[in-house]
């Protein structure tokens, strides 16, 4: 190949029907410069050890499915440049996920939690049978469109301290998605989910470590969600006493 | 008790970040004087004489100034250190120990009330 | 490898089919890399219940209307050990407030109803010149120069 | 001991397509359980790649003839009409229903929603949502599903095989990914919407999971896959990864550039007329193919490509518009586009071709339906117009699923004594299959040869010669499959095993191309033969249909187009 350096890869490998706890391998991989850490991920299992077991399937850092931790950061490895690396690279399953296999995580927890803050529009309850499409300015758009960018890559619940901590906190992607619903003016589902959100491990039991922002590889900036969550329900609960429980938002 | 402090959070967070605000803004004033200047002798001795510092303290709006200045970052310490502590693997632990934090802030809320009334 | 997590760190409701590993803690976790800042603004919170708690020290020496007593307490914070401390709580609670104002701006929201918030710069530099001015005004207040 | 689980209707697919289909079934019956099966867990299906939009009538100066016509020109003329008008009629109520649902699709400044040109279109009808439309509808249909308590889904599942019984179909046999577990899952309907077969090419758009397996499991029950020759090449896809950059840069004004800056497309006639860089794909694919064959290519070290230009568009509108074609482009290109041209070169993005089904979205075997890429409703005929497939995946989900309880409410229950047999036996052949280190065969050799074969063979350039090398090559490698060595015997999480079985999809679906191909000795549409360079509607005007014969080889026959009010006239823009 062209002039290609090699890269050693230290890749973490568990296997339940062999393995007692996960182990590390080292593999020595010919990269080329425009790869990504996927790239090699990719070629040591056709090339080297096919039983190594990753998720991925886009490669254009849309779907969401390769989140590792790359020398101890997490992060979408079908983004990750090796220029960015040394001559060695670790790769690990995401941090504070139970381990399925190899690269693989366990992901139901994280469904759980984003099926917890109802993540759909809710219609207000008197609402005629629609027509054609809401009027939504750009402005309106603008409130959420952030929001609504999470590629549910679960990087944010690996680098949060609070889901390491705290196992019914719902996290930064979760909370994000119900913030997004609550500030769409075609929504009007903010009381119910207000209610998740100031219940068991809602955005109160967040301690603002922004990291969910800082790994978000979408900028979708879950630690500002939160952060404006807390505050619209503060407010909420406060008129929660004055406006007897009506239009929430 | 988990859930009485889960029902105080929308009130506590405010507090929590008032205290941060007032705090940030009048800590470092204070610490400056009272803790440096005035022990190294930088200061003219009238500056917080007995006569001056009672004045200033016991006019209506140094009562409440003290009152915020001394209660607020209480609480706004109190939610800190209680993260910090579930930081460290205390959740299990979170609802006395959390009930603790906010009770040393009230006391030290309603003792500042007195200090300032007392003047 | 990191330390191990909890053990039911993002556990699902409803048990998997298989044997899983147990969940690691984020490897920098938690005094290395921007953990160890969070931690430090967290730990600055103890700061604050002390230095509030020595104010109200103060306040109550004050209400005892004793002249003797404001002196005696004036001159036992020359105790080298008190300045020390009150030297890195003030500069704690600096660096505290710095990062503080940070992350004030996240909080707003684009609109409270009606109002509009300010650019999130703008609002930056709104908060640190408030610092300075509050600081320089306590400074002043308490040091003599005013009222 | 194998599981039976009992539904009413079973998905197989969780995408665009397979989502809609999963919503309609259960909200023309709630009673009704629905399983939803699918390899990946749903919002990482590859709709959620698409970028650039989703046709449908939304503007006064548009009407859905406009459309249809567009569509029908655009297929050259291999759509069936009455599919097309269909479509046309039910692409603004279902657009509609998806905003209703959440979709942030960009807005005008009055609130409306927002439309932009693309290929092919005479007027403005592509709704986006900036230039992550795939990325949204998907999520929003995902999310909205979550409501439906009937809906239940069975993620990172793979369907291995159709239950099929007394000539109808009644369920499926799922290998659980994660355990290792076979089941069958019963149905008295199944509906396959698991997308096309991008990764027979070595050069895609496509993700890796779009390996053709909806189409391969329909086709092994005798469905015939229909048109499988049109291939459609994106004119607009990344050197070396193969990502695209939406048609939507060209909709907002980029140009195609040669080595010397020239505008090729408005400078030489390359049969798109005024229209330009906004000509349909087929043709821009072709005009790009020819101006690198002429050596007005630029060298790359993924091999020749041209530039895409969208400089003089200018930061402000290309952060607005097409910010992800920007992230695209400096992540993976390790070009900015505000300052510098994108190099870029046609690749392999979407198949005409699929499961033959009628406009309910109905195959010949009972009981079997087929939604979105997968299928071949014939909506798209011999070339698919930029954005007209997301909506499909609306539409004809949609149908699907309404049609497909019908179907299961007048048919009888699943014979689950015999499926129960018919799993067992396909679980030991898994377990065989499994780790089975005796073959010699490696997974990645054979699907390197297969995408060298195709790529010579079915490229955006064919000949009867390189046709036919395609189809022996092909053969060869059916017969070296079952010699392959697996060395991954572990039952939990086992992507080996996965590959392998999708390898099996992609040949069958490969043999399908290349002999359909072979079979029209024509050029139409996205089949271009240079060899046969003129479209010839007196002997090729109907769709090509391959079904297998019973010692597995393809055999390539024919089916009627349902032409309409328009008769096929040339295609000239």
């Amino acid at each position: 190949m062209s002039g290609r350096e090699t890269k050693t890869f230290v890749v973490t490998r568990f296997d339940p029907d062999r393995d007692e706890a996960p182990r590390t391998e080292r593999y020595e991989v010919p990269v080329r410069d425009d790869w990504k850490v996927l790239d090699a991920l990719n070629y040591i299992k056709d090339e080297i050890d096919p039983t190594l077991s990753h998720r991925w399937s886009c490669r254009m850092a849309v779907c969401g499915s390769c989140g590792m931790q790359v020398n101890g950061e997490p992060k979408l490895t079908c983004k990750t440049a090796l220029r960015e690396y040394g001559s060695t690279v670790e790769v690990a399953p995401l941090a504070n996920f139970p381990v399925v296999r190899d690269l693989v995580i366990e992901m139901e927890g994280f469904l759980d939690k984003l099926q917890a803050v109802r993540p759909w529009i809710i219609e207000a309850k008197d609402a005629a049978r629609r027509e054609g499409t809401h009027r939504q300015s750009p402005e309106e758009l603008e409130a959420f469109k952030k929001f609504s960018m999470c590629i549910n890559c679960m990087l944010c619940y690996a680098a949060c301290p609070v889901v390491a901590n705290e196992p019914d906190f719902l996290g930064p992607a979760a909370i994000a998605l119900g913030h997004r619903y609550n500030q769409d003016s075609r929504d009007h589902g903010a009381g119910e989910r207000n209610q998740v959100f100031r219940g068991e491990g809602g955005v109160f039991a967040c301690s603002f470590a922004n990291e969910c922002t800082e790994v978000c590889p979408k900028h979708v900036d879950p630690g500002y969600a939160i952060q404006e969550a807390k505050l619209l329900n503060v407010i909420d609960w406060a008129t929660s006493f004055v406006v007897p429980r009506g239009k929430a938002r | 008790m988990k859930t009485l402090l889960l029902r105080l959070e929308p009130v506590i967070w405010p507090l929590f970040g008032a205290g941060m605000m007032v705090a940030a803004l009048a800590y470092p004033g204070w610490l400056l004087v009272v803790g440096l200047a005035e022990p190294l002798g930088v200061l003219s001795p009238a500056a917080l004489s007995y006569e001056r510092a009672l004045g200033l303290a016991a006019h209506p709006i140094g009562r409440l100034v003290l009152l915020l200045v001394i209660a607020l970052p209480l609480w706004g310490g109190a939610h800190h250190v209680r993260h910090v502590a579930i930081d460290f693997g205390g959740i299990a632990r979170d609802a006395w120990f959390g009930s603790l934090c906010y009770a040393v802030a009230l006391a030290g809320s309603v003792l500042a009330a007195l200090a300032v009334v007392r003047l | 490898m990191s330390a191990r997590a909890r053990i039911d760190s993002m556990r699902p409701k409803r048990p998997g089919s298989t044997r899983t590993a147990p969940p690691r803690m984020p490897d920098l976790y938690p005094t290395r890399g921007r953990y160890l800042p969070y931690i430090a603004f967290g730990s600055v919170g103890l700061l604050l219940m002390l230095v509030g708690f020595g104010i109200l020290r103060s306040v109550w020496v004050l209400g005892e209307h004793d002249p003797a007593a404001w002196r005696a307490h004036l001159s036992a914070y020359r105790h080298p050990a008190y300045i020390v401390f009150h030297l890195f709580a003030m500069l704690a609670i600096g660096w505290f407030g710095l990062r503080f104002f940070r992350l004030f701006p996240k909080t707003q929201p684009p609109k409270i109803g009606p109002l509009r918030s300010p650019p999130e710069p703008v609002l930056l530099a709104g908060l640190r010149t408030a610092f300075v001015i509050a600081t320089a005004l306590v400074a002043a207040v308490l040091g003599g120069a005013i009222g | 001991m194998i599981e039976v689980l009992q539904h009413d209707v079973v998905v197989v697919g969780g995408g665009g397509a397979g989502l809609r289909a999963a919503i309609a079934a259960v909200e023309a019956d709630p009673r009704l359980s629905v399983a939803l099966v699918s390899k990946v867990y749903p919002m990482r299906s590859h709709t959620v790649s698409a970028e650039g939009g989703a046709a449908a009538v939304a503007r006064e100066d548009d009407s859905l003839e406009m459309h249809a016509w567009d569509t029908v020109k655009g297929s050259d003329f291999l759509g069936d009409q009455d599919v097309i008008q269909y479509f046309v009629e039910q692409a603004p109520i279902e657009l509609a229903l998806l905003e209703n649902w959440g979709c942030p699709w960009s807005r005008n400044e009055d609130g409306s929603v927002a439309t932009r040109a693309f290929g092919g279109m005479t007027t403005k009808r592509t709704w986006f949502a900036t230039d992550k439309v795939g990325f949204h509808m998907l999520h929003s249909l995902f999310q909205h599903s979550l409501r439906f308590d009937r809906i239940v889904r069975y993620d990172e599942h793979f369907v291995s095989k159709l239950l099929v019984e007394g000539g109808r179909v009644q369920g499926v046999v799922s290998l659980d990914i994660r355990s290792g577990a076979v089941s069958a899952i019963l149905g008295r309907a199944v509906i396959l919407a698991t997308g096309g077969a991008g990764k027979v090419f070595p050069f895609t758009t496509n993700g890796n999971i779009k390996t053709g397996d909806g189409m391969a499991l329909a086709y092994r029950e005798g469905v015939g896959l229909k048109d499988m020759e049109f291939l459609q090449y994106h004119p607009t896809g990344l050197p070396g990864t193969g990502i695209l950059i939406t048609e939507a840069s060209r909709g907002e004004g980029g140009y195609l550039r040669n080595k010397d800056g020239e505008r090729f497309l408005v400078t030489r006639d390359y049969g798109v007329g005024t229209k330009a860089e906004l000509g349909p794909r087929d043709m821009i694919s072709r005009a790009i193919i020819r101006e690198i064959a002429a050596g007005r290519g630029v060298d790359g070290p993924y091999g020749q490509h041209v530039w895409l230009d969208l400089t003089h568009l200018g930061e402000d509108k290309i952060n607005s518009r097409l910010p992800f074609v920007r992230e695209l482009s400096t992540t993976y290109a390790f070009v900015d586009p505000v300052h510098e041209p994108i190099p870029i070169r046609p690749v392999a993005h979407y198949m005409m071709g699929g499961v033959d089904t009628n406009i309910d979205g109905a195959t010949p075997l009972p009981g079997l339906y087929a939604a979105g890429e997968c299928a071949c409703v014939s909506l798209n005929g011999a070339n698919r117009l930029g954005s007209n497939s997301l909506t499909e995946c609306l539409v004809f989900g949609a149908r699907a699923g309404r049609k497909a309880v019908e179907y299961a409410l007048g048919a009888g229950a699943p014979d689950e004594a015999r499926a129960r047999s018919v799993t067992e036996a396909e679980a030991a052949r898994l377990d065989a299959l499994r780790g089975s280190a005796r073959g010699e065969e490696k997974i990645p050799r054979i699907r390197d040869e297969m995408n060298r074969a195709l790529e010579a063979g079915c490229g955006v350039y064919r000949e009867q010669a390189s046709m036919a090398l395609a189809c022996k090559e092909l053969a060869i490698l059916q017969e070296r499959v079952p010699r392959l060595r697996l060395s991954d015997a572990s039952r939990v999480f086992n992507t080996e095993l996965v590959a392998a079985l999708e390898l099996q999809n992609m040949l069958d679906v490969a043999e399908a191309i290349a002999n359909a191909a072979l079979a029209r000795k024509e050029s139409r549409g996205a089949h271009a033969c240079s060899d046969h360079p003129a479209r010839n509607d007196a002997e090729y005007l109907h769709h090509s249909l391959v079904t297998r014969s019973a010692e597995g080889r393809p055999v390539v026959g024919r089916k009627a187009v349902t032409l309409g009010i328009w008769e096929p006239e040339e295609r000239k823009y």
